[in-house]
């Protein structure tokens, strides 16, 4: 177990990414501890009336200069929605840092990162991590159409971009595990994933048949999010698991997949 | 300086501020956040004699000031316990109490007697009031012959402080209040969450893998509260008051209706810190209104 | 155009949207705010034998998403009602249900053979389960003999719908469903409030003069889903739901666990138009999903 | 019975009278309803995870040429006080018009009116709206003190102001009813008052041994403000009444003092 806090972040800046995505940098007033991608923080959504627990939200960034944190806030529903209209100086109260992280890849290997839906922010957080030189790292992201997908060029310096809309409006056509990336999927050495449950599962799936080395990460609904209220748990291997102290992340192995 | 000592039978509480079962696992995650010293007590865990994986996911539905689970008792049973965490918390500097669980009678027994052998466990609080069981659990909590049972049974094997936990589905708690006192509870916890349900009109399934599962959180407040103050006025026995509590003022509302000791559940939750604060607000609210001993709160509510 | 009606014996509704008793007056408020014509009924404020002073102020606390409420079935009596009340309402274009009533048996007998007499009622609500009057009341309705005893007595006086209102303050809600069934009743509803508390911390005093009070608002719909969904699954008459409802989702939540119809009780403090955006709010609903009628939603929640 | 609406007023002006007073200045969509001096409001406070029920407010002012209705909002707990924090250009869920005025007095009537606490703002309402000259209407509130008091000087042209402050710092010291006007209370033709449940019933007291009209306004919790739920009755000669129906305006001889 490792030291946890509560703490009151002050909101540094809150920009729309797209329609439905918004990048929220905190604020804190002391010195951040380490946080590796994949895990996550727990933030009260203060000022509305239905909503009563947490919501989870992985890191995307740390500057540990600055003190800031940065989360990318997808709309989903009341509780995202109304953290996305934090403005400049609000503060939003944080139970953190949580869960376990994403493996870090070995100097050579070649990795995949795929990220769907919400679940960009820890692959991109990865991205920027992972020590990795850019030839050895592909990062795939998925969405519905153009509009969904985020503008995340800058990453083109950490990996390769690939993109897949379900309409064919960006990228390839059809879900992550079409793309043709897929086709030589042992060219890698690890895939890491992050998104919603039938990407992971489709994900882990072809990582298994094909005996590559996959950790995707879970977001099972949530009371606590520190190991206490045993909501979150996933059957696994060991029996079922709290995905927010055993987890979010885990290798396929060790699932009922 | 005020005094927030509270007694529970032979138990010697710091203050009356006690975490409430299955709310703050064994204590060791809370570790993470402060020194888990600072409370009055910490209700473990529900532990039974096997291990139990509890229910499928989804165990969780956040409902109106409140949240409805479903767990179901997943625990490693109570040799893993006494084996691999006992070891670990048994140091921590407050009163620890195991909360028994069983789906026979025998069962409590023999979860009971080897808690009895460990010394740094003072109490233990008979779980009789689990909604999210199929057999036991709450069926014990809900008739007075069953709860006399149990209650009586396992008084025969322990001879520490003996906690029962009641269940708020039922049509008069003082009844089965007055019951267990009768077959030698030290003392009554309550309440347990209430059975409550939780639909996605959207997908027409239940929210929860098991349909039906416990309501906790603000939501219950009031109903809790008033059985408290029921139950405080039909037994002589302390009772420990639980259901909603979320800050100090809340805590202090339950001493005021009858509770010696309260615990705090779902709020922990919300924020770990909550017991804590609470501890120091009934500490304000003492000295602000010059109340020397917390336990003159105890049942004094004006009428 | 999707099929709004519903059928609770032999009263037909224009949509399952009726108005709790006790949170609409009898009618004449809402009509200040709009055409209570759209209702699918009207439950009218709880009336008893004789002039009713109700309790002392205060009355009323407000709670975590909730309310307590302890008017104690305030009202001028049936004849006044009969009088002066009814000549007014009669033709509002919607099913005004009488919510009877008493102390005793007899009471009951009486309140509803004058009812009996009122062309433009056709039906009544007997009420087993207020919580907020000494006698009589909730303690009709949390004991199966009483409970039998009333419906019976009733039955034999009144051939029109005889709805029996049930109290969720019991340990098995479908006992007592069962045995107004098998006295006569031709619909149950359910559930009139939990018997709660609330306390003032600052002063030691209880907020409501009665101490106790009746909880209702978005706070207990778990629960009361809970137990919509068990009577339903226990008797073959139909079942009305309430309980905290405040939106159209809600309301349809409880006809998937078994409603043929629904109150709309506490939301109408917050907004006395919630009743019609419900309405519509079912009817986008159906819509939306491609349901012809309405009654398709009833109990076919997916397991 | 007349017409009620639920509507959604925007915020226009939100001005803090002093440290616990604020204006808030409100524009309809449309046309308002007639509203006189002691009628109410029933306030939604947004955004708050506490508070369940409205709020009642009596309405300070009506500008039917602006289509603007104002409150004064004294803070007095968690609900008042969100309502503070309304910022121009939020929308505030009414509804409205609510309750019973103050009787209009007569044109020669020498009358006073007293305000404390929250019951400041129907007083001035209806000095405004009384009709009548300057010299026949005495304004008298109540306070703790000088701080406690706002600025009402530009009302000094309906009526003459007079203060009291339970510490001697704003004009004379005491309670409202040991203001020496008392002294002379047989002068006034009428007294109208709205205040604290103790002010009332102090000032009642006198005006009923005096045998002076008089028309208190009561503050009784609420659950509906419409006459539907019984929660706020006063107890009175016809037996309990709403005051959010039959009231909040009663004259003395109804209730039970
Ligand atoms: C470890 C973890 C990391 C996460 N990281 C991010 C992130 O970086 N960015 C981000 O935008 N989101 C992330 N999420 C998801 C985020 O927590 C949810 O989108 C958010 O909690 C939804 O809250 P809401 O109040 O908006 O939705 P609600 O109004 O509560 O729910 C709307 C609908 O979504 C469903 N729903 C809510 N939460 C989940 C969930 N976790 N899984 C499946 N269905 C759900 C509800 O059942 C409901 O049907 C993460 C979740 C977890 C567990
Ligand atoms: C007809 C009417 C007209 C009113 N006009 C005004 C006005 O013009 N300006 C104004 O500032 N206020 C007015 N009030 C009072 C105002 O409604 C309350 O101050 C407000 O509801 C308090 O809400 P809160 O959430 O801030 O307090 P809460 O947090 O709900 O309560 C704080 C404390 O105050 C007590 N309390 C709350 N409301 C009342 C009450 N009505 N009477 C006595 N004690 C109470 C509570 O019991 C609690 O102890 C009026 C009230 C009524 C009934
Ligand atoms: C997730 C969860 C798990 C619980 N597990 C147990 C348990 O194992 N044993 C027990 O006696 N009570 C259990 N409870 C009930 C609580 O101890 C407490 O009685 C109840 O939640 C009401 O208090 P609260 O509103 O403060 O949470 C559990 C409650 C929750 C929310
Ligand atoms: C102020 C108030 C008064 C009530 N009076 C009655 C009554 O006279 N008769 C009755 O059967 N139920 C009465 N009820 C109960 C409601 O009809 C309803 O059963 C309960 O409030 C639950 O529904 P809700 O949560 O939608 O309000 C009353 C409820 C409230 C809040
Ligand atoms: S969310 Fe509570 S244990 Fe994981
Ligand atoms: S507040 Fe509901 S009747 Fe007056």
């Amino acid at each position: 177990m490792s030291k946890k806090f509560v703490e009151e972040f002050k909101v540094v800046e809150n920009i729309a990414l797209n329609s439905s995505n918004f990048l929220i940098k905190l604020l804190s007033k002391k010195a951040l501890p380490q946080i590796a991608p994949g895990q996550f923080v727990n933030v009260e959504v203060k000022n509305s009336k239905e909503i009563f627990l947490r919501r989870p939200f992985s890191v995307f960034e740390v500057d540990y200069t600055q003190n800031t944190m940065s989360l990318i806030v997808k709309i989903l529903g009341r509780g995202s929605k109304k953290l996305t209209e934090a403005e400049d100086g609000d503060t939003i109260n944080i139970v953190y840092p949580l869960g376990k992280s994403f493996s870090y890849p070995e100097k050579e290997d070649k990795v995949l990162l795929i990220g769907g839906g919400s679940g960009v922010a820890p692959m991109l957080f990865l991205a920027k991590e992972s020590g990795l030189v850019k030839e050895n790292v592909d990062i795939l992201l998925g969405a519905r159409s153009k509009e969904d997908h985020i503008d995340v060029s800058d990453y083109a310096k950490y990996g390769n971009l690939h993109y897949t809309t379900e309409d064919g409006s960006l990228g390839e056509k059809g879900f992550v595990t079409h793309h043709s990336i897929f086709e030589q999927i042992n060219n890698y050495n690890k895939i890491y994933a992050c998104g919603p449950d039938a990407m992971m599962k489709a994900v882990a799936k072809i990582a298994k048949k094909e005996g590559v080395f996959c950790e995707v990460s879970l977001e099972n609904l949530m009371a606590c999010g520190f190991g206490v209220c045993l909501c979150c748990i996933e059957p696994t291997q060991k029996g079922n698991l709290c995905i927010c102290t055993e987890g979010p992340v885990f290798n396929i192995k060790e699932l009922k997949w | 300086m005020v005094n927030l000592k509270v007694k529970i039978d032979d138990l010697d509480l710091k203050n009356p501020v006690m975490t409430a079962s299955g709310t703050s696992g064994f204590a060791e995650e809370l570790t993470d956040f402060y020194d888990v010293g600072q409370l009055g007590g910490l209700l473990l865990k529900g532990t039974t004699l096997k291990n139990r994986d509890g229910n499928a996911y989804p165990r969780m539905a956040e409902t109106a000031s409140g949240m409805l689970n479903a767990v179901g008792l997943q625990n490693k049973g109570i040799d893993y316990f006494i084996e691999n965490i006992y070891p670990r918390i048994k140091d921590y500097n407050t009163p620890l109490i195991v909360n028994v669980n069983g789906s026979t009678v025998e069962e409590y027994i023999a979860v009971t007697e080897k808690v009895n052998e460990l010394d740094k466990i003072p109490a233990i609080e008979l779980n009789i009031s689990c909604p999210n069981v199929k057999e036991g659990g709450m069926s014990f909590g809900i008739s007075c012959p069953s709860a006399e049972a149990v209650t009586r049974e396992v008084r025969r094997v322990y001879d520490k402080t003996l906690i029962v936990k009641l269940s708020p589905n039922v049509t008069d708690i003082t009844e089965i209040a007055k019951a267990v006192e009768g077959q030698g509870a030290d003392s009554v916890s309550l309440v347990n969450t209430f059975l409550g349900m939780a639909i996605d009109s959207e997908k027409r399934i239940p929210l929860l893998s098991t349909v039906t599962g416990g309501l906790s959180g603000p939501a219950i407040k009031p109903i809790a509260l008033r059985m408290v103050w029921q139950v405080y006025n039909a037994v002589k026995i302390p009772v420990i008051g639980m259901g909603g509590i979320m800050n100090a003022a809340d805590a202090i509302e339950f001493m005021l209706a009858g509770a010696t000791a309260v615990q705090v559940g779902t709020a922990i939750f919300k924020d770990p810190f909550i017991p804590v604060q609470i501890i120091k607000g009934i500490e304000e609210y003492l000295e602000r209104h010059k109340i020397l001993s917390v336990s003159e709160l105890v049942g004094c509510l004006q009428m």
